[in-house]
């Protein structure tokens, strides 16, 4: 039954749970003593965040078995490039509501906190993985190159996260943005859950977003591929039409 | 494996010494970007003492740019890229070579741009040792990652513009550690530096480790 | 001596997504001279580097010097020399740094010394002390002749060997050929100069469209 | 209920930028399949 209906299945349901998550986020829970209602945006950024991880991890993942000789397949280095897509998406996402929330809550669009901070780095160490995934070469070659970079970015995210941390909790304390601040169980009640269904809703709609994304990547592949039968079928043919 | 990182080292160097590209192109760019930010800050108004370090470390960051593309426009003729593959080399050696050289490099243009900061930001040296340390630190890390980078884009045509999108956002937090320890050695409190130092010390380790392995398949690789 | 040191089997090779090579098959015995003739954009040129281990072959089986070349590539390369269209010499260096680099990445075991393979090319006098960015294309074709020279291989692959290089240069280049082959080396040739490569091989394989098409032995002076 | 604006906008931006991107990976995946010869439709592809 893995055939289309699953993944309707599961589309239709990653749909529910948005829809119910925004009525709880929007409407239910009670707004922060000092945020006021800002505090709603939380409910979409930090699963925002938190599916971002989940995505390159899952790229970083498939980028180990592609280089390790007995995993090594084709569907590593698409699962890893689709992944990484939907990871951009939802970083961008991620600095978007980041931005609008900062902008309620200090009056300024961009604020160098730390997690922001290390979410744009984020941003442009993957954009940069994209872009050199975009360039030509044979697809072997091309694909141990992309597992390659996916590495060598992945083990700087820790250092990345680890500096810009220290930089910015020189001056104040840890940034406000953190989920533990905000996950913390003896909060209100629906805000846990909502804050709960939150990132289950999210991971609901990456699957779905990944499960597509990787088969169009199969897809591209193939044609791909089939092109090359064609020419390697013209290629002997050249002789025939005498090419001298 | 040593010999081989020599030779390789050896060569790339003696490139360098006979074309004279890093001391005829790179090191003046490198005190010409000093002078465009002491243009862009004004500097009668102290900001450019006080940013002196950040200058400092983002002018080795462009210099390292240079001296990295400068290092595989040389190889990117396909007869020497065959030649390298053919010659027997260990890759790994090749990267340490590549690296070492670079690193040289690099050293080379810290000490000019030093002296560049000292006379034209009128910056005196505090805490040699952390400076030093840091400078070593931040150079193996910067030419590691750079080695590694220069690979990942070689022998792409559109290797030129990839780099730096590749390359600086890898290596913020180099940038970042770099400056924070400097400036404690430079502000005179060196013990805030040397958690600082202490990361540099870590994405160098990750970033040599890292190279040596994945070398090997980035120069088969690169068409 | 029968030993069999280039085996292609419906060897596949891609450029990009071009087939440069499509199924080649091709066999090739110690000591033997094979020139590899055809036009353009034959494949002749990927069918050498395919057989050095620079460029994936994707489908087929591919034995050369007793090594795997799509399992093993590193360890064919060390027993292979390529003369390739472009010399891979670096501009900067002089034909001396150029040369004494080849000779100590390849630790050529008792190799022949950089001065006396300079001196077999005749480029031994004030031209070894040049930079080889100033050369003339024969020069540098004989400095890369000479490279090949230190690196003492059992395979060699030569392409267009004979492009650019002057009366001189060329007879010096056949007499080397000669030696070396005797000498038990083997040396797969692609080259137009069918008059100039002819009298050196001892076959002649034609190749078009990416595979080798026909074979006629050229049954002539020279090596057995 | 403050910040209304703000909430709209992000909430929406991110919900229509989710919604865009589905829908051009099943666009994009449907007019790959078309490329493809008959007989190697496949469920997966539309």
């Amino acid at each position: 039954m893995r055939s289309e209906t699953g993944t309707r299945v599961l589309g239709t349901l990653a749909v529910a749970a948005l829809a119910v998550l925004a009525v709880m986020a929007l409407v239910v829970t009670p707004p922060d003593v000092n945020q006021q209602d800002a505090v709603r945006l939380f409910y979409i950024h930090v699963p925002l965040a938190t599916v971002m991880y989940v995505a390159f991890g899952i790229t970083a993942l498939a980028s180990v078995l592609y280089l390790l000789p007995r995993t090594r397949a084709r569907k590593w280095d698409l699962l890893a490039g689709a992944s990484a897509e939907i990871g951009v998406v939802f970083t961008g996402l991620t600095l978007l509501t980041g931005s609008i929330w900062g902008r309620t809550t200090w009056g300024v669009w961009w604020t160098w906190d730390a997690r922001l901070t290390t979410t744009a780095l984020l941003f442009v160490l993957f954009l940069g993985y994209l872009a050199l995934r975009r360039t030509t070469g044979d697809t072997d070659a091309r694909a141990k190159r992309n597992a390659i970079a996916a590495l060598a970015v992945s083990i700087d995210l820790p250092i990345v996260h680890k500096s810009v941390e220290w930089w910015r909790t020189l001056h104040q304390k840890s940034s406000l943005l953190d989920e533990e601040t905000f996950l913390h169980p003896h909060i209100h009640g629906s805000m846990y859950w909502t804050a709960m269904l939150g990132i289950g809703a999210f991971v609901l709609l990456f699957a779905w977003l990944l499960i597509h994304r990787y088969r169009l990547a199969l897809l591209a592949d193939r044609v791909e591929d089939q092109g090359l039968e064609r020419a390697i079928a013209e290629r002997r043919a050249e002789v025939l039409t005498g090419a001298r | 494996m040593w010999h081989d990182a020599a030779v390789m080292a050896g060569k790339d160097l003696r490139i360098e010494l006979r074309s004279r590209v890093a001391t005829n192109q790179v090191a003046p760019f490198a005190l010409l970007v000093l002078v465009l930010f002491a243009f862009a800050l004004d500097p009668d108004r102290g900001v450019l003492a006080r940013a002196a370090a950040g200058l400092f470390w983002v002018a080795v960051l462009f210099c390292a740019l240079l001296a990295i593309q400068r290092a595989f426009a040389v190889e990117a003729t396909d007869g020497a890229r065959d030649n390298l593959r053919l010659s027997g080399l260990d890759p790994a050696a090749i990267f340490l070579g590549k690296a070492g050289a670079i690193a040289a490099e690099l050293g080379v243009l810290e000490v000019l741009l030093g002296a560049g900061v000292v006379v034209l930001y009128n910056r005196a040296l505090h805490g040699p040792a952390l400076l030093v340390v840091t400078c070593v630190l931040a150079t193996i890390g910067l030419a590691a990652a750079g080695t590694l980078y220069g690979a990942l884009a070689a022998g792409l045509r559109v290797r030129e513009t990839l780099l730096p999108l590749l390359l600086l956002p890898v290596v913020a937090p180099v940038l970042l550690a770099a400056t924070r320890a400097s400036e404690a050695a430079l502000g005179g409190s060196p013990g805030d530096g040397w958690p600082w130092v202490r990361l540099l010390g870590v994405f160098a380790v990750i970033y040599v480790a890292f190279g040596v392995v994945a070398f090997g398949p980035l120069l088969e690789e690169s068409s | 001596m029968d030993r069999v040191v280039v085996h292609l089997h419906a060897v596949v090779s891609l450029l990009g997504r071009f087939p440069a090579l499509a199924g080649v098959d091709l066999d090739v015995a110690a000591g033997e001279v094979v020139l590899v003739q055809g036009p353009n954009g034959a494949g002749k040129t990927t069918l050498l580097r395919a057989c050095a281990g620079l460029v994936p072959i994707v489908d087929g089986e591919a034995v050369v010097l007793g090594h795997d070349v799509r399992r093993d590539r590193r360890s064919v390369r060390r027993h292979v020399a390529l003369l390739g269209h472009a010399s891979g010499l670096y501009e900067d260096l002089t034909v001396a740094d150029n040369l004494r680099f080849v000779a100590r990445a390849t630790r050529a075991p008792g190799g022949a010394s950089v001065q006396d393979t300079l001196d077999r090319l005749g480029l031994g006098g004030r031209l070894s002390g040049v930079q080889v960015g100033r050369l003339s294309a024969g020069q540098r074709r004989r400095v890369a002749v000479a490279a090949l020279l230190l690196r003492r291989a059992d395979l060699w692959l030569l392409d267009e060997p004979h492009a650019g290089l002057d009366a001189e240069g060329r007879e010096r280049l056949d007499d080397l050929v000669r030696q070396t082959a005797a000498a038990g080396t083997t040396v797969l040739l692609a080259s137009h100069e069918l008059e100039r490569a002819r009298p050196l091989a001892s076959r002649v394989v034609a190749m078009a469209g990416g595979q080798i098409r026909a074979e006629a032995s050229a049954g002539v002076v020279g090596v057995a | 209920m403050t910040h209304v604006g703000y909430l709209v906008a992000g909430y929406g931006a991110t919900f229509a930028v989710l919604a865009a991107y589905g829908a051009w990976i099943i666009g994009k995946k449907r007019a790959l399949a078309r490329e493809l010869p008959p007989e190697e439709r496949d469920p997966r592809w539309h």
